[in-house]
This record gives C-alpha cells, structure tokens and sequence, in this order.
C-alpha cells in the first residue's frame, strides 16, 4: 500500500509540474498585467510608476527566467510572493484554504450521504411514486443553476426567514471561542455547503441508482435470495456495497468539478476561500497568487483522488495490495 | 451439397431476445420522461427559431418603461428588465445562443475526446498512457476555474466562451470512448476485422466507433445540458458576451435587481432549468433506449 | 385437494407448471404444463437445449423468477405447502432451509466483497439460527465438509482468491449449511473444466447419498446426466417430451426428439480417418509468450505462461486439435498464430512466408490465407453491419470489388446453408447457429488456407453443434483446407480432429492422431482428462 | 508678512449645532469593495486602500465640502505673498501609533517618499523646489512658480504622511511594516483576515483630544453586490460606503426604516464619467462623428433608469461641483434627429466601433448595453468588447480601442485633475488616466497652462472658460454623467460625512447613538 502511494504521488506531482508550466504561459496571455492593474486602480499613474511596478513584479525578466524562477521555488515547496498583496503566497492561500476545505468538505458529505441515500431508496423501489419523486428531485437540483438556487435561499432563509446567516464564515467580531465559535461557523456553514451539496448529490443519486440496478440484476444477488435473507439485508450487505465501488469511481473524478463550482458558492455566500482568492488574483492579474490556487487545488484533487483510490482498494479486495 | 448443410438449424430456437433492437425512437417515446424533455426541448428549439418572426427587433432595445411586472402589459406579457427591454424577447432571442453555445461546444468537446479516446483505447501502450496523462491532467484542475481563465484569456466573448467550455468538458468523453474502445477492442467481430486483413482505420471507423456511438449520444445530451449550465454561470460571473443576449446573460444581469423585480432572474432561470431538465430526461431516455442493459426496471 | 399432502416419498410434486413470458416473446410461455415428482433420495435430471425451460422450472421452484416470467398456473407441493401460493416471509422460510440452491456461474454467483465464511454464516443468519460464533465454527465445518482445502483459511479469504470449482464446493456447502431436504442444482458445472466437473459431481453424488437429499439437477450434457442421473425428465420448449429412469431415458428413447439429440452427442470413439499427406501449410516452432499477471490464493504476482515453446505441424487437408483445460494457452496459441498477440519467441510460418517476420501492410495482405472462427456467435459479428457487409469487408479490404465479393457472398451463404436475402439482414435476426454459419462463411470468403477455429462450437447446443461440425468438416474437404480446431471438449476433438495436441499451462503434453490419443493416452493429464469426460459409461456400453 | 488663512478652531461647522451629544464607544460595521491590496497609502492608492487607510494615515489638511482647507496633521497654515512659499505648523502633540511622535522631518521624508511611489503626489509636487523644516513643528515648502491649487494636493490620499523612522533607510515596496501599516489617525491598523475583514481600533493617543468616539471599525469584504445589500438589510453592516452597492438596490435601501443616505463627502473627486472617443482613427477621428455621438446619448435615461435618477448630466471637462465650473456653456442635449444629420455630415460609412464598458459592476455594464442602443438607434453599429480590469486598463492605455467607458476624479481643481485628460504633453501610452483620447490643441494645452500657473481666481475663470467653450465644441470625447455615490448609513451612526472625502477620513469625528 504505502508503495501504491508512492507511485501515485510521483504521479501527482508531475501532473502537478505539468499544470504549473501550462498555467504559468495560459495565465500570461491574458491582457494587462498586474502593472496594468495596480496603475488603474491608482487612479492616477505615469510610466515610471508601471516601470516600478513591473520591476517590482519582475515583469521586466523574460518568460523563461521567470518559469524557471518560478519552477525553482516550487521545487522547494515555495510558492512564491504575491507582490500585489505584499504576502507570500502560501501564507494567503494556507489562511484561506480552510475555508474551502471545510465548505467543499461538507459539500461533499452531503452530497455523498443524501446522494447513496436517496439513489438507494430509489433503485429498491424502482418504478414506484418515491423512485419517481426522489429522481425528479435530483434531476431538478441537477438542472437549476447554482448561483440561482444560492440567490434563491438567500432571500429564503437569511432575509425572509431570517433562519440563517447570508453571508461570511462567522460573525465577524463577536469574539467567539471554542463551541460557541463552531456553532457560530455551522451557521454560516449551513446554505453555501447546501447549496452546492445538493448539486452534487444529484450526481450520486442517478449514480447510486443505476448502480444499485445493474448490481440488482448480478448473480450473488440471487444467491443471497436464495439463502433466504430479508430483502433489507439483500440490499444493504449485497446489492449496495457492491454498487457503492463505482460512486467512489465517480466521486474521485467530480473532485475537480467540486473545487470548481465552490468558486461559485464562495463568491455568492462571500465565503473567505480559494475559489474566489482565484477569481480576485485572475482579475488582478496577480500571477504568482493565480498559479498558487492553481497548484493547491490540483493538488487537492489529486489528494482525493488518491483517498478515493484507497479507499477504494480498502474495500475492494480483489485489487491487489501488493501492486 | 450434402444433407446436413442444406438442413438449418432446428426449429428457430428462441431467437436472442427478439425485442431489443426496436428502433430507439420507438423506445424513446415509450419513455414518458424523455417524451416530456423532447416536448421541452422542442419548445426552446421552436422559441430560437421563431425569433426573429415574432420579435424582428434585436431583444436589446429598451422598448418600455423598466421594471414592467410580468401580465401586466400586454405588449411585454413577461414584464421588462432593468433598461426596460422587453423579456420575452430576450427569452426567445436567448434560446438560440443558450442551445448554440451547449450544441457547438459539446460537438467542440466530442471532437477533441473521440479521437483521442478512440486512439488511447485502441492503440494502447505507450499512447495510451500519454494520452491518458494528458486527460488527467485536465481533470485535474478544477474545471469551472480553468474555464473562468480561459474565457478571460480569450476575452468574454461566444467563441471564446465555446472554446473554454469544450476544452474544460472533453476529458469525460475521452474516457468514456477509450474505456468502450478498450472493451470492443477485445470484441470477436473486431478481431475478425483484424484477422480479415482491414486496415486500423477503416477497423475504428467501422467495427469499433459505430458501437460507442450509443453511450456517447447519451454522454453528449448530458453535456450539452451541463454546457448550458457552463454558460449561464460564466455569464452570471461577467463573462458572457456582452452581443448576444443569452439567457446565462439575463440571469446574471438580473441578480442585482433579484430583490425588487424577481420576474427578470426567474424566467430565465427557469428556461435554463427547464432545458437542461429536458436534455437530462432525453439523456435518460436514450440511454434507456441505447442501452437496454442499465435500462430503468418496470 | 388443496390442502393434500404429497404422497409419502415424494419431496417436491410439481403440476401442470406454467410460466408465463412477457409479450412479444417467441411464445406465450416458457414452461407449459410441466409436472414431475422430485422423490426423495433421487436426483432427478432436467434435460434440455436451450430455450427448454429447464431452468426456469429450477427457479420456480425457489421463487427466483425473473420479474419478467410470471406464474400462470399449476403448483408446486412441498409438504403441506404450495410454494406457489406463499407470502414472501414464506419464500424466505422456505429457501435455505427446505430448499437450497447452487447456480451456474461460481465466478459470479458469490459476493466478491465478503468473505467466503461470512456468506455461509449467513445461512444461519437469514433464519437465525446460531450464535456468530456458533456459525464461524459450522462454515469451518462445513468447507471441510465438501472439501475445501484448509477450511480455517478458506472461510476468511475472498471469492476472487479461490478456483472455480473452489467457489462451487462453497456454493454447495451453503447450500448444505441447512441440511435441506432438496437441492436444486442448476447447471452447477457448466462453467467448470472437465477433470473440475468431474469431481463436483461426485461430490454431490456424495453428498446426497449421505444425506438422503432430493436432488433436481438441471443440465444441458447428456454426458452428465449419464453420470449423475436417477431419473431423467427431457425438456423441449416448455414442454415434457419424455420421462423415466437414467437408464430407460439414456439407453432406449421413446421419443423422436430424445433420439435425435442423443444421437448428436459425439462419441468419444475417433471415426477412422485416412492419413493426411498434403503438403505442409503452416509450421508452428518454438512459440512462446508469457504473460504477467496478479497471483491467486494469497500469493504474490507472477508470470503466466500462455505458451511455451510450442512446435506443430499442419499438412494441407488436415485438422489438428488443441485440447486443454481453461489456462491451458490453447486459444493463446490460436491468437499467436493468427498474430493478433505477439509472440515473445518462436515462428509461424505459412507456407514459404514467416508471418512472425510480416508488419505493417505485408502483414495486413498476408491475413487473408489463414482466417479465423470464432467462439461467440453472438460477439463475433458487429451488430451494426448487415450480413452483406460483414462477410464482403474482407475481400474489400484485399481489392476485391464488391460486387464481385457479393457474388462470392452469395455462393456462400448457399454453402454454409443460408439464404441469400440473408445479406441484407443483421445479425441479431439470427440464431447462434446461423451467426456460426455467417462467420464461416466470412473466414471463406477470403479464400484460406488454413482455418484456425477456436472453440467454435462450445456455445451451441448439442444438435446444431453437430451440424456446425459436419459443416465444417465438407468445407474443409471441399477446399483442401488446413485447420486448427481449439476445443475443451475431448467429444468433439474425437469427432473432427485428424491429429490432438493436449496443452496444459502453455505445454504440449501430447500430440498424436485422434484414433492413438484415445485409444493409448501416454502423459498422466492426457489420461486424467480423458478419464473425466462425463458420460463415459453409456459410450462404453 | 504672512497671511493667515484659517486657523483650526471652528472644526464642527454646521454639523455641530444640530448633532446630539456624542457617546464614545461601539463598533462601526463598514463594507469594503473591492478587497485593497494593501493598506500602505503611500504604496497603494487604489480606492478601497484610500477608504480604509484615510482614517489610519492622515494628510496635512482636510477640505471642507466647498473644498476649504480643514486642519489636518497642519493646525495652522500660511502661504506668501507671491505664491511662492507655503508654511504648515504642525500639530505639536501628534504621535505615530508606535509611540514615536510626528515631526517636521516625517513631512519632509514623506514628499521625498511619495515623489517616488506616488504618480499623482509626484505630478502634484513638481514645483516643489524645497522642503524645509525651520524647527520640529513647523514645515516650509518653497515653489518655483506660483501653483494656484497648491492648498488642494494635502488631502490623505493624495499627499499622506509616513513615518520615517520606519521608512527611511529601507526598501519601501518589501519593507514588512507595510502589512501592519502605522499612520497618525484617528484608528490603528489591527488585523486583517484576507477575504473577510479588516479591523481597525481606536487610536487612544489620537492629538485631537476627544477623539475618535468608535471603539473599533469592522471593513467587511463580501464580494457579490447582492450579498452586499443583504447584508446591510439584515444588519450585518451598518454603513455602505458610495458605490458599494448597485445603484437598482439603493432606492430600496435608503427608504428603509432608520437608513440615512447622503450625497455628500464626494466633493474632492467630484467624479465624471465620460466616454473616450478615439480621436487618433477611424470614424472616431471625426469631428462630426464624435459629436453626433454626444448628440445620441440620452444622458437623462441614463441618469434615471440606471443611476436611479443619481448623478446629473455632464456638460463639459469640468464637474459642475468643482471650483471654474461655467453652465453657460452647454451644448449638447439627446437629439438623435442632429446626431444622425452630424453623421451624415461625417461620411460615416456604416464601419462597426468598438465600445469598452467599465468592468467596475453591473451598473457600467447595463450603462454600456443603452449607450450601444443609443448608438445603434442613430445608426452607428457597435459591437461591446466585454474584458476585466486589466483587459480595459491595458486596451485604453494601449489606445486600442474606439469608444470606452471611464470615470475620472476631479481632485478639487483643473489644474490637478482635469487637464491632464486635454493637454498634448500627457499624449503618453501606458496610463488610463491621461489624454487617453490623443486630442492635441494648442490652444486648450496653453490655457491649461495659464489657469495652473495663476493665482488670482478671476484670471483663472477667465483661462478655463476659454478652454471650456473649445473643448466643447471640439468633442475630444463625450461626457456622460457626473456621478454621485450616495453613502448610505443606519441613522444612529452620525457625522460620519464631514469632508469633501466622505468615508475616507470620516470615522475621525464620526459616533454611534446608543
């Protein structure tokens, strides 16, 4: 086992080198530069000002001696210094990427759980009033736009109801600490990972559902009819187990699409995370910072990617551990 | 010619399940979901066409005063926006651009994932492997981010948009079609296209990519569904193009006003879910119809 | 009436059974008024092709129909109790502990996620029964009951981790953990090799001697029915054709149909052939290819030799045999010849050319004189291509025009027995035996050499099996064709083959004619496969 | 010898009368948008940076709403009497938030600082000759020729102070001080969670005695306008600072219960928008052309339906709410008819122009989608080129554009924020921000002139109503609207706007009702 992540995490962190280089030149042939930016929003600026600042951002260095700069810093797991921002980048990213993985954890939870839930209680009675309900349902979640449905609750819940809070990662300045500070948090929590959480689990629901059908129709299945058990057990022990391999398939390759639609949620719910430290450092062109959200988010997927696989192999035995 | 040659089989032994090529149309309307996705689907492809008939004027003249709730006037029966631009002009205008922009970039995605797929599987090897490679690496980055880049890259505009969204959605299809063209690979009829002296092209073209076709029909209705997804959601973000009056667009021009004038973010949205609603049941009609073997039980 | 209680002796009194298929099915129903008694202490054999019924009866009497085939008359008695007429809570009383079953396919019949202990356990569990512990100890028990080899390890490994006639040895002890008074055993050693087949089925002899159990064994092979059946039931679509003692049933058919199939069973007495003295058209020397691949049965990865140095001969006219048991390399070899793997050593040559040595469009032109049948009649013809199509392509692709390659097409359809409005039609209107006859006539078309037909007639029933083969057979003649005849099945190596080379593990551990092979096997394996081919009495007889 | 001005003791103006007693303490809530990328005043300048920063730095003077000269870190101030020689008596007890305290020599190096880092500060001081500092209170800046606005360049962000001791010797842009910025205003830095807040708190050495009331000030970044406005609703934040919401959201706020909203505090920017006409090619080039343009525009639609009736039409280069402002001078009104007989008169052949919407919100782009309707109905083919920040600063410091958006301040003076828009010699690529259009008018780059180097307001009227009356006539582009950006407030937070810059330095005298 330890040897499989050795190898996947070789694996990883060539694709990781590979999405840098690609990046790094997809990034720059943007218009403008964070010179450019930096000197708009000044609001006043002349030629010495953006020469200062191109100097500043090492703009005036050629392409190649700044990959090869950037490269360098990368191997050494530093990510670099967002001169926009006057941090390094780790710093910025490491006090957002909580955040994130807290939201798009959460998400992912209640996507995975209501998702087998639900698709598992559709596939049992299929055809039936509440296979019919549960799948419109998941069509329909699947269908609406995130940011609408996230406006959508917004107005519900926070300004109508006035159940939650609309925006933020906690209240700001209430000096909470400890519980009262998670539970403060939870709040906040509640809407951005429910909203993109449903999304998703509309996903897993069709998945788990056709699965659990397909595995349905498979000879243990009769096998274990004819040892008489329940159907309850039939289908907890046997059919969904066995239908659950190719969900976690599945949630390894939505792992870049999860890290994707919280850019989304971050912006609509103000949520403080990388989604939107992404969207702010490509508007303000600020390279280094782009590049780095680029870097730990692939690197998150490539993560869950590997936990999938584990897991994966943890419950499949006949994947073979020594391979 | 001997006796035993002449002789068929004994009586016809049950033919293999005699039902299972119907036609797909056939199959397709027996399923009540995907006759109600193509009744939807039908109405936004009838709204695109129509137009330029029933609203001859571009939907971006501010043609009343803004605001209009919806039934109110009889001239914008779905009210006005914030400019006072009439709705539903802009709903029978956007339906054309929403369904151009998922058909063109899915079409765009299945010619970059087919191919490629089609070779990984096929050739295997070392090609595989690169090509494989290659689609990770583009499932590794988070693909609405890598959109939201590329259409910034390229500047908002529809071919941009187009582009970005068929290079952020091919990756599936590559995996789909090389997983499929793996497994026919091994086909008997594929050998034997081998064994009778074919070429590897006219093998792919004839044995092998007919026989993906079904899966990929039903991936692409899906895609096309998520690239009208893609869209409004780079339009709500500001990246849409700002000539072509989409319905990702009027979502996105209507949040700010979400509060006071619900109709304007509504209706759109409610067009959007109703065709990605429609492509998704289609999606599982034809899947019910193309492949029988993760047919719905009834 | 209804609340009669079966005859004394008998376990399980079956009447007028009725199943009704879907519509839009050949026919109304898939059983048609079946009635038979299962005595007790007796192993009854339902014998049929396929399309019979037989297994459907199987699965009637657990429950386990498809949701498909729905019962529309007759009864099931066992005891007091019409199976037909109980609750669901019934059925699940009812399976497992009055009546078990053991299915086909051992590779899939058992969950690959549990371990081989905990599905027996839950026998116990499913009518709760025992104490985990208690159950552990009785799925111990039982793996060394029907011979599992170490059953304390055995009972915590998983499916994949065993053989298949290791996981069908599991699948009848949980079928036994409940000591049921019937065993419905339906097609138990189809899947398995024939020196496997052999030993599961004394082991259910065995077994249901000791326990004085009924069993209702369904089976296509009337080979198998020679060796295990008491009493024999003949089925032809959904209907009893004959009925009575092995003996009676095996030896003396009433019945037209019981003949003619019995007739087509090939014997395991080799026809005397006259010696081959074409001249030689492919040479095979010293082939080799190993394949790595993950072990079984806790041991780490290791090489698998699909074949190993194999040398043979074959002159114009002849048929050589590959026999061999599955993971013997006989279709490897197949492959290797028709070099759609490649080799790591050895070579092929045909005639004058090595077609080892040939690539790119040397080799391309080259395929044309040694074509290929193949085993699947279902997946060996692209189901979207008309018959036409699929026989010309080949021709086509060798600058043949295709109106000339229709005209070859049609005559050979004629050949092979088929109709020329065939052309235009797709393979799913066929049956498996016509689609055999479509593919050889799309080997033909091309106009071999040699033939290489790898297991080309395991997948049909007995009767149109026979007519494939003596097709065969007149086409080689009647083109001084070569052919290379991969088969599992000694019956029909003994009926086709002028010479048999038996593999085991990629070897050639034999090679000699037919008549000699059979009549003076040398090497220990040639003997034990020989010795395991099911039905040996009534050939001696 | 020297004249005094004003002194600093009438420091409440009119807004003292009516308020009710001040009660110290409590916590501002305060939107912020954009997030600034730092908070370091004489580094950054961007708006949101000056908003937050203008109650953590501070500059010599304030400026009244009629743009007046208030004490600032300067209690006292003297100017010669050709013009030549400014003096500034500092504020004797004024420390840094470190403790050290502020000195003659922290001006001095802060010019010295700010010419190197500051583009406006660097052009603002360029007849500066020396700055001296006769002792530790006192500061003397000596002119080469006289400047009429030279009272008006010590606003905070144009001209703020930094401290020395922590600058000097070290290179600015990396110096770490810079992520914990100390100033001498009213409230200190504190913290700063990236993506969600800012906070500062209460400068409790602050050299007004009394001074500031709020305990601390929370700077919310929430990134979606939407979520902006809910926040305000839902009590979450109880000020949004000018143009922090959208503009369709604003006449619901305001009405709200216990919401005040004024326009006032934006008087120094005095913003105009405008529209750059490409006057180097294509039909933009065009005298006609450009006027029939500014004849297409219906500025009042505008103005109504997308400022919700905020702002007022634009006439000419200068805001009508800045000093030399001439009404007499209009021209243009919404005349499709004339626009379409100038762009016959053009030879316009039907070519498509390219117009450029501000990326700064929903508002400039819905503005942008009307303009190319105007445009259209006339009959000039437009095509919007949708791009971001960087893509528009680049593309209109480029030149490569035809007609584009923008906003620019006015800094209390032609002199200081309008000409550099007119005048040839600021003909340079690689700024939004100067004479983007490429117009060349001797004429207007002379009056310019003449209007910056004279002292005597009437001689000054007279210069830039001449240039007025061309600049006009010659269309170098066309105005829009001079914009307004109310601020909006719960009541009880009082005096908060007390400046021409609003937000920016009002937390010094501003106190919650409680």
């Amino acid at each position: 086992m330890a040897g499989f992540i050795a190898q996947r995490l070789a694996k990883g962190v060539l694709v990781l080198a590979a999405i840098v280089v690609l990046n790094f030149f997809l990034i720059r042939l943007a218009p403008g530069d964070p010179a450019v930016v930096m000197a708009g929003e000044a609001g006043a600026t002349d030629e010495i000002f953006v020469a200062q600042l191109r100097t500043k951002f090492a703009l005036d260095q050629s392409l190649p001696s700044q990959l090869a700069a950037y490269l360098g810093s990368i191997a050494t797991l530093d990510l670099g210094y967002s001169v926009r921002q006057q941090m390094p980048v780790a710093t910025l990213i490491g006090e957002r990427l909580p955040a994130t993985l807290l939201l798009t954890g959460c998400a992912f939870l209640i996507s995975i759980a209501l998702g087998v839930l639900l698709g598992a209680l559709a596939a049992r009675r299929a055809g039936s009033l509440a296979d019919t309900a549960i799948t419109g349902l998941a069509l329909l979640f699947y269908a609406t736009p995130l940011f609408w449905v996230s406006l959508m609750a917004i107005i519900l819940f926070s300004v109508r109801l006035e159940w939650l809070p609309s925006f933020g990662f906690e209240t700001v300045g209430a000096g909470y600490t400890g519980l009262a500070r998670a539970a403060d948090i939870a709040q906040h929590l509640v809407l951005p990972a429910l909203t993109l959480g449903l999304f998703f689990m509309a996903v897993y629901v069709r998945m788990t559902r056709a699965s659990m059908l397909e595995v349905s129709r498979l000879d243990f299945v009769k096998t274990a009819r004819a040892k008489g058990l329940t159907e309850g057990v039939i289908q907890r022990r046997h059919i969904l187990r066995n239908a659950l391999l190719p969900v976690v398939t599945l949630a390894g390759l939505q792992a870049g699409t999860l890290v994707g639609g919280a850019v989304l949620t971050e912006t609509v719910f103000a949520w403080p995370g990388i989604g939107r430290l992404m969207y702010d450092a490509l508007l303000q062109r600020d390279y280094n910072l782009l590049l780095g959200v680029f870097v730990v988010s692939s690197a998150m997927v490539l993560i869950f990617n590997l936990v999938t696989d584990v897991v994966y192999r943890a419950v499949d035995p006949r994947i073979e551990v020594a391979r | 010619m001997s006796r035993a040659i002449a002789m068929t089989d004994s009586p016809p032994a049950a033919p293999p399940a005699p039902a299972r090529r119907r036609s797909p149309l056939a199959a397709i309307l027996r399923h009540p979901g995907a006759v109600l996705g193509l009744v939807i689907l039908a109405g936004a492809i009838g709204a695109a066409l129509l137009a330029p008939v029933l609203y001859p004027a571009s939907p971006w003249r501010m043609v009343q005063r803004p605001f209009i709730p919806p039934f109110t006037l009889d001239r914008v029966p779905l009210g006005t926006d914030a400019l006072g631009r009439d709705i539903a002009a802009g709903l029978m205008h956007g339906a054309g651009v929403s369904l151009l922009v998922g058909l063109v970039s899915t079409l765009a995605a299945l010619l970059i994932g087919v191919p490629l797929g089609a070779l990984a599987g096929y050739l295997g090897g070392r090609v595989d492997d690169a090509l494989m490679r290659f689609t990770e690496l583009f499932q590794t980055v988070p693909s609405f981010a890598l959109a939201i880049v590329l259409v910034a890259i390229l500047q908002p505009s529809l071919g941009s948009m187009i582009l970005a969204i068929a290079l952020v959605s091919w990756p599936p299809v590559t995996r789909l079609v090389r997983g499929e063209v793996l497994s026919l690979r091994s086909r008997e009829y594929v050998q034997a296209a081998v064994v009778t002296g074919q070429t590897t092209f006219t093998i792919l073209r004839r044995e092998v990519l007919p026989n993906t076709l079904s899966p990929i029909v039903v991936l692409a209705s899906l895609m096309v569904a998520t690239a009208i997804l893609l869209e409004s959601s780079l339009s709500f973000l500001g990246l849409g193009d700002p000539n072509r009056m989409s319905w990702g667009f009027m979502v996105g021009a209507g949040r700010t006003v979400i509060r006071q004038a619900w109709w304007i973010t509504a209706f759109p949205g409610l067009a959007i879910l109703l065709t990605v609603l429609a492509l998704n049941l289609i999606g599982e009609g034809l899947n019910d119809a193309l492949n029988p073997r993760l047919s719905r039980e009834r | 009436m209804d609340q009669a209680l079966t005859p004394p002796g008998v376990a399980v009194a079956v009447r007028d059974l009725r199943l009704a298929l879907p519509h839009g099915g050949d026919r109304p129903n898939a059983v048609d008024g079946v009635s038979f008694d299962l005595l007790a202490g007796e192993i009854l054999c339902l014998v049929g092709e396929s399309g019979s019924g037989k297994s459907m009866c199987a699965h009637a009497l657990m429950g386990l129909l498809p949701k498909a085939v729905t019962v529309a008359g007759g009864s099931i008695r066992l005891g007091q109790t019409d199976l037909l007429a109980q609750d669901a809570a019934g059925w699940r009383d009812t399976r497992g502990r009055r009546i078990a079953m053991v299915f086909q396919e051992p590779m899939t019949a058992l969950n690959p996620l549990m371990r081989i202990g905990d599905q027996m356990a839950e026998m116990f569990e499913a009518h709760g029964l025992l104490t985990p512990r208690e159950r552990r100890a009785r799925a111990v028990a039982l793996a060394r009951e029907v011979g599992l080899p170490d059953p304390e390890g055995i009972v915590r490994a998983y499916p994949h981790q065993l053989s298949g006639g290791q996981r069908q040895r599991a699948m009848i002890a949980m079928a036994l953990a409940l000591e049921p008074a019937i065993l419905v055993a339906d097609e138990p050693t189809t899947a398995l090799d024939v020196t496997t087949q052999a030993q599961i089925l004394k082991l259910i002899r065995d077994l249901q001697r000791r326990r004085n159990m009924a069993v209702l064994f369904i089976t296509h092979d009337f080979g198998v029915v020679t060796d295990i059946a008491d009493r024999v039931l003949v089925l032809r679509q959904g209907r009893v054709v004959e009925e009575g003692p092995a003996a009676a049933v095996l030896g003396a058919p009433r019945e037209a149909y019981t003949q003619a199939l019995l007739a087509a069973v090939p014997a395991m007495n080799p026809p005397a052939r006259p010696a081959p003295d074409g001249p030689k058209t492919i040479e095979v020397a010293g082939l080799s290819k190993t394949y790595v691949t993950g072990g079984g049965w806790w041991r780490a990865p290791r090489t698998v030799a699909a074949a190993r140095d194999v040398s043979f001969a074959l002159r114009r006219g002849e048929t050589l045999g590959l026999v061999g048991e599955s993971g013997s390399g006989k279709s490897s070899v197949a492959r290797l010849v028709m070099r759609l793997i490649e080799p790591d050593l050895g070579t092929v040559r045909l005639g004058d050319t090595d077609l080892t040595r040939l690539n790119g469009e040397g080799l391309r032109q080259a395929r044309s004189r040694i074509q290929m049948v193949f085993q699947d009649p279902f997946a060996s013809l692209n189901p979207r291509r008309t018959v036409g199509q699929i026989i010309t392509d080949g021709p086509v692709a060798h600058g043949v025009s295709r109106f000339d390659a229709m005209e070859r097409a049609v005559r050979l359809l004629a050949l092979v027995g088929l109709d020329a409005r065939a052309l235009e039609r797709f393979p799913h209107e066929f049956s498996g035996g016509q689609r055999q006859r479509i593919g050889i006539a799309r080997a033909l078309a091309l106009e071999p050499e040699v033939l290489v037909a790898d297991e080309a007639v395991s997948a049909l029933d007995v009767s149109v099996q026979a007519q494939v083969l003596t097709l065969l057979e007149d086409l080689k003649a009647r083109f001084g064709l070569s052919m290379l005849f991969i088969t599992h099945d000694l019956r029909v190596a003994a009926q086709i083959c002028d010479r048999i080379a038996v593999m085991r593990r990629g070897e050639i551990v034999e090679l000699k004619t037919a008549a000699e092979l059979f009549a003076n096997p040398e090497h220990p394996y040639t003997r034990d496969l020989l010795a395991a081919v099911p039905g040996r009495a009534r050939d001696a007889a | 010898m020297f004249k005094t001005i004003l002194t600093g003791v009438a420091l409440t103006l009119a807004f003292a009368g009516t308020a009710p007693a001040q009660t110290p303490g409590g916590v501002a809530n305060v939107v912020i948008q954009p997030e600034p990328p730092g908070l370091m005043l004489g580094l950054v300048q961007n708006a949101p940076a000056q908003t937050v920063a203008g109650n953590i730095y501070e500059g010599l003077l304030r400026y009244d709403f009629a743009l007046k000269p208030l004490p600032g870190l300067a209690e006292r101030w003297s100017v010669s009497e050709d013009g030549r020689t400014y003096t500034f008596n500092l504020a004797a007890n004024a420390t840094w938030h470190d403790g050290k305290p502020f000195t003659a020599e922290d001006v001095i190096f802060s010019v010295e600082f700010l010419r190197q880092t500051h583009p406006r500060a660097r052009g603002n001081l360029a007849k500066v000759t020396g700055v001296t500092a006769p002792d530790a209170h006192t500061v003397v800046f000596t002119l080469s020729e006289p400047f009429g606005p030279f009272l008006g360049i010590f606003e905070v962000g144009s001209l703020p102070m930094v401290p020395k001791h922590i600058y000097a010797g070290t290179d600015y842009k990396t110096n770490p001080a810079n992520n914990t910025p100390i100033g001498t205003g009213p409230y200190m830095f504190k913290e700063w969670k990236k993506g969600s807040y800012i906070r500062l708190v209460k400068n409790p050495n602050y050299h007004v005695a009394g001074k500031p009331y709020l305990d601390e000030v929370y700077w919310h970044v929430i990134p979606d306008a939407a979520a902006r406005a809910v926040a305000f609703e839902t009590g979450k934040v109880d000020i949004l600072p000018g143009g922090s919401v959208e503009n369709f959201d604003i006449p619901r706020l305001s009405q709200a219960k216990g919401v005040c909203s004024t326009k006032k505090g934006w008087e120094y920017f005095a913003p105009i928008s405008w529209l750059w006409l490409n006057n180097r090619k294509g039909p933009t080039a065009n005298k006609a052309f450009r006027q029939a343009v500014s004849y297409a525009l219906d500025r009042d639609f505008a103005k109504d339906v997308i400022w919700n009736g905020l702002g007022k039409p634009a006439i000419g280069p200068i805001a009508s709410s800045t000093r030399f402002f001439n009404p007499k001078l209009a021209k243009y009104s919404y005349d499709p008819a004339k626009a379409k007989a100038l762009l016959k008169e053009s030879g316009y052949k039907g070519e498509t122009v390219r117009l450029l919407p501000m990326p700064y919100g929903e508002t400039w782009q819905r503005w942008a989608e009307a303009v190319k309707q105007n445009l259209e109905d006339v009959g000039i083919k437009t095509e919007l080129v949708s791009t971001d920040v960087a893509g528009w600063n680049q593309k209109t410091s480029d030149w490569d554009y035809d007609l584009a958006f923008t906003y620019v301040f006015q800094y209390g003076d032609p002199a200081l924020g309008v000409a550099r828009n007119y005048v040839s010699s600021q003909i340079v690529k690689g700024s939004p921000f100067n004479n983007v259009e490429g117009y060349a008018n001797p004429a207007v780059d002379a009056g310019f002139a003449e209007g910056a180097a004279t002292v005597d307001v009437a001689k000054r009227q007279a210069a830039y109503d001449a240039v007025q009356t061309t600049l006009i006539e010659d269309a170098p582009l066309a105005w829009l609207l001079e914009l307004e950006f109310p601020t909006l407030t719960r009541c009880k937070v009082h005096d908060l706007i007390t400046t021409s810059i609003g937000v920016n330095d009002g937390f010094r005298d501003a106190w919650i009702e409680r």
